[in-house]
């Protein structure tokens, strides 16, 4: 028995870990939306993992890992025909496997920012597209041997691959889609408050448990000690952040808020995906730290300068704190970053490839977004709206008690 | 057919153990509870929810709703006041209206005897 | 104007449905309904959890409100008392009361033409 | 004592912010939210739940309880209309009651000054 | 170290993945009906667990995988008496642990179809029986060396072995017991909506989770890509199936149903169970569908045409889809697959086996409810049936607020 | 490849497992509290984590493992600077990682005890002081070389380092901060039922999932059949123990409970902690009995005569069965226990040991508890009370639907 059986064990746990972060998506999202559209949520999340997963098998995968094409696309594995017996040094199954349970998530954070007033076949279109050209495009360059990868940008777990893109993806999906009614009122900002925050903690947790399978599984070695490093980074990255974020809006605000706390730890977690292998611990804590503090002002920010309506805090968590933890990476790196004597070649490289994918995640998600706004429309009517999705579009609600 | 009288009381949800045990005792046995939202004297506060202010002027109340016929009105004041009040902004309110009739569906009584 | 008149139902919430059926076959198109937790002559017993007393008083019960005009207050009694009868305790109750006025805002109506 | 009247406003779940502002500008301060179901002309559907048949007929609404005195009836329902018009069915309705009287508990004031 | 260790650590974390499946279920179940017999439904699921591994540990496991008899049943290691060191390939902990804790996943999707009319005493002795002689001893037959086995019939994971026999007692039990009063009004079904669809959401994917445990575990072998190969089908089988029954539905009552949604999951989940390892990516995805619309059209002809009243749908998920996929095996097996050049030798098999399993079930299962009908009665009274089990039978209801 | 990776692989798949516990934790304090504390329950579930972990992290772990000092403490190892590259067998981070994820746990079990009523900040306190010098210097005594291992005690997985002790902190908390207003009136107990049963399941459920890592796992070694064998015992006492309790519930007050049936799996889960791996399948059937009937006993005795308020039953289910656990294995040891011919030295040892460390936690709890009280204050005032900690301390509501 070799290694490479042992790692592809890992990798099948780790995916199967990752596989309950939708569950959690699910619960966060839920949780912090109007009991209203509860349905149509749990709808959304249902679907983008299905047809993540789905089309990731007949596409998405041969163009993130086929054979390269110009250092944008890769060109074959459609289907997984003609599948080799191994990748990444595990069975090829088992590589599949977790990259097909990553697939949704990118989608999955867009389905926060637009929730409670998108379209449901709106958003199915963008969730079919954004598996097929967005995910895995970008996931291509970085880590399918595409242009990024050689150029020496580094993601580990997919700080940007995944969460920045996702981010970048919803911030302009929310912009388009305009924000919810009631939102702003006379200009200003009013607060929508989430239905159940209980559940929306067991989706943080739940996903907090994913992510020991997305970052420690992004190894594909459970030999090497980066492994149980990445865990450990995370484990205190996800920590740090909580209490940087309960500190700072208990000063900010004047109490301990409680979305806020819950969204510290998605941040924490986002901040060191990138970074998990390669940050030391003090480095998780800081990067911890950082992201703790600037998703709370980030979050108040879109919401009340942009005026962008983020039901869930998606953007600031996932778009700003996957960028700034990759970019992290360039400084904390222990081998390359800037404060380690590495000097600034890494932290440029990082710097210059989450602008390239933040830039071509804003734009294609635009073109897509823009597409369906002006063909079927990416909005639902006022009436459904003031009722609730549920009613109107799934013709049931949530919750039911007569 | 006497005057049947609706009496609804608005107070803490806290509260009402006690004032449901107090008005059993002097004679008064159904009664129909809400959960209520309300305002009064008593305001909300501006909150802020991830920053954003959050008016939360509803405070969660509960009206206990009886009508009574026999037992006098002013006792189910005076009760009432006595077990609801703390001096406290959020005491509460009661509200006093006029009923026209009552059936009791089960005997098909009328009026008083339906209570 | 002619009398408008308030009348409360406050019954099992299993026969909701039943009396809503019943109470359109009679022209009662407009209702409000109320989720409450009630006690009356059938009360609720002691109960324990995790070993201490726990009072269960209050049963979950509907409130239906409608308020009518053109239909006869009988009628509504009527219906509403053969449908909820079984003669068991816990049938409910039926309250109605006087209404002063009625605008339905869509229309700006007021009185009988609002309902 | 002056005339009181209890004014319920029942209209869109939505709406409540709005009119909850517009009522205190003209001065109401006390009210009683309740959260029903309602139905009138806006009927609910048949929805499909499983394949099977589901009436939703009862739609979320709230209703809003204040009683009023100083503040003149006229003007709260003149309020109410302007928020709350929008010319579509499910604007909702308003119906006004008589008030026999009011007690405040922690001041124990009754009537008009208990409000 | 050898292969030994790691497929016995393989099959432990499988089983431990496969526990949370209990938590699947009671929320599935829990979330598809009404508030009122919440906290009944939970208490059946823990005593369905408690018990099953209980009694499974003393005497199921022992008539299915003890010392085979004429092909009927196991004889011996009651109580794990003389336990031998290995079994299947691993450690006869390992082993055990995994079976015991599938055990009393058979009774508990009983406890569904039976919601909220059923005695809670009446379900106890259903449970403690079906944990003796139901799913042990068809268990033995299929997987145990008993007659079915030698015969020739396949079932990967239980396809059969747990999920359509639970559905057809399931069957049995919802016929005797009765529909829910109101569910037929003038003799037409009505819809009794669930109370919580988030919660059901959850279930759905807590069970999506442990499937992965459920299938690729029941290789007992790591080391063999088929294990991989069945999480890759169990994954794509869900997914496509999902989509099948939200685009059928939507197509066949206008909406996208959200109850018939997260059931095509568990649909597509039970449909490739059987044949997880056997079938190939384009099976599974052609199962999935199958499966998905089937169980939309089953749950309509069972409740409006059968009128029998299934709360959660337990009989189409579970005893339809079980039975489907078993019988697919023998058109869609890579190797002995009428649609692969097989010939219909194990489609015959699967077929005959599935109709023996199927007849057996229901037989006994029918004699076990129709006897506990005829003396302490199987249905709750009329006056707790309106007030709800909990207030009643547990003295308590599930969500308390004043 | 060796068993050295195999073993770290191991234990860091079963860290994870224990991670899901906190959601447990959460779930289940937040079923069994009242919905207007929810938003609380929550936040104290997370600063838990985080502080614990971080906290653990710098100084913790260093008082647990580092270099013994006199038998009472570790010394080095602060902020894990200078870690060896293994321990315990596994790689050092595999080691830190499992035990990181521990540390949580045992003030976790404090938070139940004296919620709905204490201080936010008061607990953030405890908490902090908790991790520094309660559970680890304990913890080092029994498991870091210190003078209770060396002097025969033995805990497998933490019945006394983290049940007990947790247990013991919770009734001196609960003691000094008092009952919950209205939970005795006229000095008679009342019931404060919880407000979401089905939540508080699910929470017993993950929780159950998560004990799969914390015994299992406390092998450090998974090619041990003790590991396994751990993972049957903690099934077996789990379910035995449910039973029990939903029996006695249905005996003693005529309804089977379900708050004590769902703490039933946890006094079995509890009660087996300590000796998981050296008691047999009837060791562990009669410690789970014993549990499940004691806790019952022991949650009348505390709430009704003691006159303590524990929303949760922590202190039966943890302070009690970890005790009790840790005592029985003096009794059931295989190797050394009474009943197995072990003779009483074991049993001595363990009842010394349990009660030198129920000494010590009360003691230490007491003086910070004490402390807090008589500075800051431990108590919210009445009116947050009345009106929920949620709303005036956190300013929101846990559930929103207007
Ligand atoms: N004018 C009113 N109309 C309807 N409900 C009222 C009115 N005034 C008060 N209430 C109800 O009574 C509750 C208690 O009133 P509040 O003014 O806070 O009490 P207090 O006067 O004791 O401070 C409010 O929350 C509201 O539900
Ligand atoms: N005097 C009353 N005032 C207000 N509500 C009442 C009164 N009496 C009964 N009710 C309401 O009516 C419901 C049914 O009353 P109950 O006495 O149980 O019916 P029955 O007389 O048919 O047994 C009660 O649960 C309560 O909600
Ligand atoms: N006769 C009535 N009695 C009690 N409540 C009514 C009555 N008519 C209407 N309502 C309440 O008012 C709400 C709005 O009525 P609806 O007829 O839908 O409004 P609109 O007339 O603006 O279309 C209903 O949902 C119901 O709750």
């Amino acid at each position: 028995m070799s290694d490479y059986i042992l790692n592809s064990m890992w990798v099948l746990i780790a995916s199967v870990l990752v596989f309950l972060m939708h569950a959690g998506f699910s619960m966060v999202e839920v949780g912090f939306t109007q009991s209203k559209n509860a349905v149509n949520i749990i709808m959304k999340n249902f679907v983008t993992v299905a047809i993540g997963v789905t089309i990731y098998f007949a596409i998405g995968f041969a163009f993130m890992y086929g054979k390269d094409a110009g250092g944008i696309i890769g060109t074959n594995l459609f289907f997984l025909v003609n599948k080799p017996e191994s990748m990444g040094g595990v069975m090829f199954e088992s590589y599949f496997f977790f990259q097909a349970i990553f697939a949704a998530t990118c989608v999955t954070i867009v389905s926060g920012a637009v929730a409670e007033r998108t379209k449901f076949n709106a958003y199915v279109i963008f969730c079919v597209l954004a598996v097929i050209v967005i995910y895995p495009v970008i996931g291509h360059w970085i880590w399918g041997g595409g242009f990024l990868q050689k150029f020496g940008f580094t993601d580990f777990a997919g700080g940007t691959a995944v969460h920045a893109v996702g981010g970048f993806c919803a911030l302009v999906g929310a912009k388009l889609v305009g924000p919810r009614k009631g939102k702003y009122r006379n200009n200003k900002a009013t607060a929508i408050p989430g239905h159940n925050i209980p559940l929306a903690a067991l989706g943080v947790l739940i996903l907090w448990f994913g992510w020991f399978g997305f970052n420690p599984g992004s190894t594909l070695d459970i030999t090497s000690p980066s492994t149980l490093h990445a865990a450990i980074t995370t484990l205190l990255s996800g920590s740090i952040a909580t209490i940087a974020a309960l500190v700072f809006s208990k000063i900010k605000y004047g109490k301990p808020d409680a979305g806020l706390t819950l969204n510290g730890a998605l941040a924490g977690l986002v901040g060191i995906t990138a970074g998990a292998s390669m940050v030391d611990y003090t480095g998780a804590l800081i990067i911890g730290t950082i992201c703790g503090v600037m998703m709370v002002l980030s979050v108040e920010f879109i919401d009340q300068k942009l005026k962008i309506d983020d039901p869930v805090g998606a953007i600031s968590v996932h778009g700003l704190c996957g960028a700034l933890g990759t970019i992290f990476v360039g400084l904390f790196s222990v081998t390359e970053g800037l404060f380690y004597g590495g000097g600034i070649s890494l932290l440029g490289k990082q710097i210059v490839g989450v602008a390239i994918c933040a830039a071509v995640a804003m734009t294609i998600s635009f073109v897509i977004f823009y597409t369906i706004k002006k063909t079927i429309g990416l909005r639902i009517d006022k009436e459904m709206e003031d009722d609730g999705i549920d009613k109107i579009e799934h013709g049931i609600s949530a919750y039911i008690s007569l | 057919m006497s005057k049947m009288t609706k009496i609804d009381i608005i107070t803490r949800p806290e509260k009402f153990e006690a004032l449901k045990q107090a008005l059993n005792e002097i004679g008064v046995t159904g009664m129909t509870v809400y959960q209520v939202l309300g305002c009064g004297i008593q305001k909300g506060k501006t909150e802020f929810y991830r920053g954003a202010p959050l008016e939360i002027n509803l405070l969660p109340k509960i009206k206990l709703e009886t009508v009574v016929c026999e037992v006098p009105v002013s006792e189910v004041i005076r009760v009432a006041k006595e077990v609801l009040y703390t001096g406290e902004i959020g005491d509460g309110k009661i509200f006093v209206y006029d009923v026209e009739n009552v059936i009791k569906i089960r005997t098909g009584e009328e009026g008083v005897r339906a209570l």
